[in-house]
């Protein structure tokens, strides 16, 4: 570790501003990355075996867990076939110095609300193929997404998470036993859920008012203003776009952003079917 | 390493509270003017003259009539008339000598614990620097827990008061400054009375330092003799380090702590006299045994009997 | 009273009724052999890295078989006690995911995490050199995202935290391994899982300091006797021995692979 | 009041005190302050029990017996299957402000959660000594559940172990009602006080003896000084067989692996004995509430 | 290269003596961190000429440093977050050369602006809000601020933006100027040093 390291790092920590925008005159981020490149993302399936499903996702340092349990309830009065789906984000003072410990900040507030909206507005899943017993029992999804390290884009991981956790979901075989009021579950886990799409996001932060940067780390979140996400499905079709923050984002911006989220979900979509497959082996 | 369990006892009834000599004393409200201490409770009427001047602990409704306002033991200075309470905290007067323990150090000021309402404050220019007669500079200003750091125990005078109440204290003399070699106790404030002296040394060989505050420092005596002009003694005012201490010594302290807290306990004033009788009383009894219960009531019932003599 | 800061779920929801089949579970086979083919005295072979929190001044990640534990280390950093300290100031919290254990955890911290922090805290303090670092605070994070015993847990997760604190370049005097072991029967099982614990009649926690030989925590539940008390903390402090190699491997080879 | 400071000169003097047996308070090592006992003092508890050390911490116990119902646990059949014939224990301790300022406002959260978690794990579980199965009344359904609240009124050290005495103490004079189960599985309490009965197994309770390493030695009962001299803190959860109920370390600080089979060995034998005078008392104890019975009682503190 | 962890046993205490990231316990020196091990003769002159014996030091150097803390003598930088008439709130954000992961608050007294003239020190002509400034910690100060002091010549402000918002350069040691409107605004100035050169 020579000198000049540190007070490159000491340039970093006092003018955060002025250190990314000499990398990105020259075209290169602070990571090394091109301005439209992701970082280098995994996905483990399946790796908790208390829950349902389970996933991990790793955008470069960015980690997340998701694990789904499946409990049992009596469904909404107005609609007695509906199960529900529960989802919820932690921030964790483990992954990033910025939380604190306590009640959900507001950070994690709003990534689960929009997860939540996302589930609901691109129905993902039809919630009526989680009864069990028509106006008795129906399953209740916890989605719980734990984040371990928040290293920026922690709401793609999230996401990705959700929906990966969601395919590997495996429920047991239910009855309702009317006289004793009581849900019986066999042991072996074996019906998988029908998702009716797989959406998953690409994000975007737009530094000084023109550098895209994808795939935005920590450090670029903490200084960039604007955030554009675009979630699409597998026909390309766009389920949600938010823009967050800064003022406003030119159209040529936005159109770029798509055709790179188009990109981004033929290479998430071929992560996750090569680690589907390689869990089927086993 | 045998546990000793007891029943509580009962407290003694009025009726037959028994005086040293054995007999029983009828102790009706009427015959309790008879004695010098009259202990009153809040709202009890002390005096109806209207020639009393109102003091502390006391009140006046509108028939002039003088009533306690708190629980405690009916003083008369003159015409002046006050009520020492018999369970409070302390309230500092100037000139009092008092045992403190540091809570916080900050800007040019410590905050003491004196066992009264408020923390007591000692001034960095009202303490004994080390060296030659100085002036404070910024160095000091920056080292303050060289001097004094946070739980230190010292002893101080006060020198005056704040506005809110709060006391400022003083240790510019070498009979203050930090407590070494020895053991804290906390005892009713009110039983500690103000004397000519109050550091002892008992014919035990031990000091003892009765703080006004309620907080009673036993100790061994220190074998240094200070010179206030000595470079050396300066620096060591406020030293950390014990001397040795021997079995023996130690014993003595043990039990003249003991002592102290079975007076406390027994209610009755803390002087160095008092102390002496006790600890006499106390050499039948191995030191901790004096921590029983029974032993206590015969070592305060001696005590009281030497008093009386 | 709803948690408007979370996504509501139904109001009650339990766990269904798994139907078993009837077999019943055999903790040892006539070869004093456990069902998952250790002996007696093995405890579970461990997984441990550091480094995975990048955010983190310190990290690591310990996995036993199923149990596996993240753990956080933030600090040296300015503490928010108000008191001038001339020590530092160790914190320690423990959390269970929601989804690690067989039963769902509410996502508030319940009393039994309280406790646990506070036991990982007593086990860490002492080797963690605390006098140079004044008007500091230590915050150590831990996750569990799988729970596969709890007495297991807590010693990996002391383990885990130990072994990020010296990640994170703080002084400490030794570091702390920790290992369990349960009583099920009059014999002792080291470090049961989920299943086995179920069926103690008593179990034993140890963390320990092997350089300096001096035990930083020990929490024993159970009826036992005295002497099997001592052979269980014998073998706990030679458990204690071996966790340490691989946790000292875990630190240096990182550094012996970069050089 | 500043209670949590010491200086380093009272800390040497302790230290040193330990050193030579000989304590500040004139006590050995292993000497245990006098414990001033009361039984049966509230009467709307079931059980009850007061113990003050001569000078210092002082623990109210009441213990009260109501039916709850049987928690069932889905995840594991055959664990199921044993504790759907047990009743329960539930313990809370709390301390309270007025023993100490420390203890003001948020003060005492963390060590009431700490002593409430340690009294629960040793009382409920089968060290705990009562017998969890005759507190079931009908299985999978009704059972007995027992409260044991301790409530620490007065604070001068060694707190635990005050509790777990004060708590054997108690539980020696609860007395649990009598049940019948009706036809339609309605359970029906008794109403004649001569048939309740003690929890069986109360002579199992176990009792804490916590030792404190100062220095290089450690001692039993110490005072609020002494404990803030305390390196680390080892209690001993013991029974009347000599068996070891419980072990934890307490504080921070770590004790030497030969140093920790000396105390457990302390604590055992220390705790056996005081488990034998306790017991005496107890019974003495029971005469003298009949003699008080006859008598009106007043003042629920006044006794010195 | 002999690579340690924290609590291994490096050599008899009459061997060496402890240097940093090592401890002494009973006959014995451990390491206290996760390090190389180095050991050294210290270069002891003595005023007087006479030859003293030297023990060798044995250390461990950190392969992790551990985030920084501030400590009496370190040389700090970081931003003023908060001004009041007697003193400036600085957030310390790096020590010496190593940033720190999270900041730490420390104060200027007025008093420790400059070495002369300290009472006609106004702080409002000396920093303003989210100058970057280099002091040097003087005293561990109260509970929640070290003290910091800038009163030499290469302390004080290295970092300024104006009133127009642009960066300043400094004129003279209490005189900066903004690069934009050549407005000229008060600060105690640290003599100019090529921090970030670098960089640039």
């Amino acid at each position: 570790m020579s000198t000049q390291t540190y007070e490159a790092e000491t340039f970093r920590k006092l003018q955060p501003q002025e250190y990314l925008r000499k990398f990105l005159l020259k075209e290169v981020r602070p990571d090394g990355r091109e301005l439209k490149q992701f970082r280098q993302t995994t996905v483990n399936l399946g790796c908790i075996s208390t829950t349902n499903g389970s996933s991990l996702v790793r955008i470069g340092n960015t980690t997340v867990v998701c694990g789904i349990k499946a409990e049992v309830s009596v469904p909404k009065q107005t609609s007695t076939k509906e199960g529900y789906l529960v989802p919820n984000v932690e921030l964790s003072p483990m992954c990033s110095p910025k939380f604190k410990p306590g009640p959900p900040s507001e950070h994690a507030q709003v990534l689960s609300e929009n997860i939540n909206r996302l589930l609901k507005s691109a129905s993902i899943l039809d919630l009526n193929t989680l009864c069990i017993h028509e106006g008795s029992a129906v399953w209740v999804l916890y989605a719980d997404i734990v984040c371990v390290n928040y290293d920026g884009n922690v709401f793609d991981a999230c996401v990705i998470g959700l929906i990966t956790a969601l395919s590997n979901v495996k429920l047991p075989k239910a009855t309702f036993a009317e006289e004793e009021g009581l849900v019986k579950a066999t042991e072996e886990l074996l019906i998988p859920l029908n998702l009716s799409r797989l959406p998953y996001p690409a994000t975007f932060s737009i530094f000084d008012g023109q550098y895209l940067l994808v795939d935005p780390t920590e450090v670029e979140e903490s200084v960039a203003h604007e955030v554009i996400t675009i979630i699409c499905d597998e026909a390309g079709q766009i389920c949600t776009v938010w823009k967050v923050g800064g003022i406003s984002c030119t159209p040529k911006h936005l159109e770029k952003c798509i055709s790179i989220a188009r990109e981004r979900y033929i290479e998430i979509a071929a992560i996750v079917e090569n680690e589907e497959k390689s869990n089927n082996l086993i | 390493m045998n546990v000793q369990f007891l029943f509580p006892k009962p407290p003694p009834s009025i009726e037959e509270v028994k005086d040293a000599d054995g007999d029983i004393d009828m102790l009706l409200k009427s015959q309790r003017q008879k004695f010098e201490t009259k202990v009153v409770t809040p709202g009890e009427v002390i005096a109806k003259d209207t020639q009393y001047m109102r003091g502390h602990g006391t009140y006046l409704d509108e028939n002039e009539t003088h009533l306690a306002s708190v629980a405690g033991v009916v003083e008369r200075v003159n015409k002046l008339i006050t009520v020492r309470p018999l369970n409070t905290r302390y309230t500092g007067n100037i000139g009092d000598l008092v045992i403190g323990r540091i809570t916080e150090v900050s800007n040019k000021r410590w905050k003491v614990d004196i066992n009264s309402r408020q923390d007591a404050v000692l001034l960095l220019s009202a303490i004994h620097l080390p060296g030659v007669q100085r002036r404070k500079t910024e160095a000091d200003e920056l080292q303050m827990r060289k001097f004094y750091s946070e739980g230190d125990l010292l002893v101080a005078e006060i020198q005056g008061s704040f506005q809110d109440g709060s006391s400022s204290l003083h240790t510019r003399s070498l009979k203050y400054g930090k407590l070494r070699n020895g053991s804290f106790l906390i005892v009713p404030p009110t039983l500690v009375q103000r004397t000519k002296s109050h550091f002892h040394r008992l014919d035990c060989g031990v000091d003892v330092t009765l703080g006004l505050n309620g907080y009673v420092w036993v100790s061994k005596p220190s074998s240094r003799v200070l010179n206030e002009m000595s470079e050396d003694d300066s620096e060591y005012i406020y030293s950390n380090e014990n001397e040795p201490i021997g079995k023996d010594a130690r014993e003595a302290i043990a039990r003249v702590c003991n002592c102290i807290n079975a007076l406390s306990k027994s209610y009755m004033s803390i002087t160095d006299t008092t102390i002496s009788y006790a600890y006499e009383a106390s050499l039948n009894f191995s030191v901790k045994e004096i921590l029983k219960l029974e032993s206590i009531e015969l070592i305060a019932n001696q005590t009281k009997q030497r008093l009386k003599a | 009273m709803a948690d408007r800061r979370r996504i509501q779920g139904p109001e009650v929801s339990v766990a269904p009724i798994i139907l078993k089949s009837p077999n019943k579970i055999q903790l040892l086979d006539e070869n004093l052999c456990r069902r998952n083919g250790r002996n007696l005295e093995d405890i579970r072979s461990i997984y441990l890295k550091t480094g995975l929190i990048s955010q983190a001044n310190g990290s690591a990640f310990i996995e036993l078989s199923k149990t596996k534990i993240v753990c956080g280390v933030y600090g040296p950093r300015q503490t928010k006690i108000p008191a001038f300290s001339g020590k530092g100031n160790l914190n320690c919290e423990i959390k269970f995911a929601p989804f690690s254990c067989p039963k769902r955890r509410p996502p508030y911290r319940d009393s039994q995490e309280k406790e646990l922090s506070q036991l990982i805290y007593e086990a860490l303090t002492p080797s963690i050199r605390l006098d140079l670092l004044p008007k500091s605070t230590i915050d150590i994070y831990i996750t569990i995202l799988e729970n596969d015993g709890t007495a297991s847990c807590l010693a990996a997760a002391i383990t885990c935290a130990s072994v990020a604190v010296a990640d994170a370049g703080i002084e400490m005097l030794d570091l702390v391994p920790a290992c369990s072991a349960s009583y099920i029967n009059g014999q002792i099982f080291m470090d049961s899982d989920l299943i086995e614990e179920k069926r103690e009649s008593g179990s034993l926690v140890l963390s320990y300091m092997p350089s300096l030989k001096e035990i930083t925590h020990i929490l024993q539940s159970g009826e036992v006797e005295l002497n099997l008390t001592s052979q269980a903390i014998e073998q706990c402090t030679d458990s204690c021995s071996k966790i340490y190699s691989i946790m000292i491997d875990s630190l240096l080879l990182p550094i012996q692979n970069m050089k | 009041m500043s209670s949590s400071l010491i200086s380093p000169s009272e800390l040497d003097y302790i230290i040193r005190g330990v050193d030579d047996n000989l304590r500040a308070d004139g006590r050995g090592r292993l000497d245990y302050r006098e414990v001033i006992l009361e039984t049966g003092l509230i009467f709307q508890a079931n059980g009850s029990a007061r113990c003050r050390l001569s000078k210092g911490t002082d623990v109210l116990v009441g213990v009260k017996v109501e039916i709850g119902s049987i928690e069932i646990d889905g995840t594991d059949e055959e664990v199921a299957a044993v504790k759907a014939k047990r009743g329960r224990v539930v313990c809370n301790v709390e301390c309270s402000p007025i023993a100490s300022q420390q203890f003001a406002g948020r003060g005492a959260d963390d060590i009431n959660n700490e002593l409430t978690q340690l009294v629960d794990r040793v009382l409920n579980g089968p060290q705990g000594g009562l017998n969890l199965e005759k507190l079931c009344i009908i299985p999978g359904e009704e059972c007995w559940v027992v409260y044991i609240d301790a409530l620490v009124l007065d604070y001068g050290g060694n707190i635990l172990d005050l509790i777990f005495m004060t708590i054997r103490a108690a539980l020696y004079n609860t007395r649990v009602p009598k049940t019948v189960i009706e036809e339609d599985k309605e359970v029906e309490i008794s109403d004649d006080v001569e048939e309740w009965e003690r929890i069986e197994g109360w002579e199992l309770v176990p009792i804490s003896i916590t030792l404190n390493k100062i220095g290089t030695r450690h001692i039993v009962d110490a005072t609020v000084l002494e404990e803030l001299a305390t390196k680390a803190k080892l209690s001993v959860m013991v029974n009347k067989n000599g068996k070891i109920c419980g072990i934890q370390k307490i504080g921070g600080g770590s004790i030497e692996h030969g140093l920790l089979n000396e105390m457990m060995q302390t604590g055992r034998s220390i705790g056996q004995n005081l488990i034998l005078n306790l017991d005496k008392m107890l019974q003495k104890e029971d005469e003298i509430n009949a003699e008080r019975a006859k008598n009106d009682k007043i003042g629920f503190f006044a006794a010195a | 290269m002999r690579y340690v962890t924290p609590g291994t046993r490096l050599c008899f205490a009459s061997e060496y003596e402890a240097g940093p990231g090592t401890y002494e316990r009973e006959e014995y020196i451990y390491s206290s961190v996760v390090g190389i091990v180095q050991e050294f003769i210290p270069t002891v002159s003595t005023n007087t000429g006479e030859e003293k014996k030297q023990s060798k030091i044995i250390t461990v150097s950190k392969e992790k440093h551990q985030s920084s803390i501030p400590d009496v003598g370190n040389i700090i930088t970081g931003k003023v977050i908060r001004m009041t008439t007697r003193e400036a709130v600085v957030s310390i954000m790096v020590v010496g050369n190593i940033p720190c992961k999270d900041d730490y608050q420390g104060i200027i007294r007025s008093q420790d602006v400059r070495a002369t003239e300290k009472d006609k020190v106004k702080i409002i002509e000396s920093y303003r809000l989210g100058d970057i400034v280099k002091a040097e910690v003087i005293s561990l100060g109260d509970a929640r601020s070290y003290y910091l002091s800038t009163a030499k010549n290469e302390y004080g402000v290295i970092y300024a933006q104006s009133v127009a918002g642009a960066m300043m350069v400094p004129i003279s040691w209490q005189n900066m100027q903004c690069t934009k409107t050549k407005a000229v605004e008060l600060r105690k100035c640290a003599k100019p040093e090529d921090l970030f050169s670098k960089n640039q």
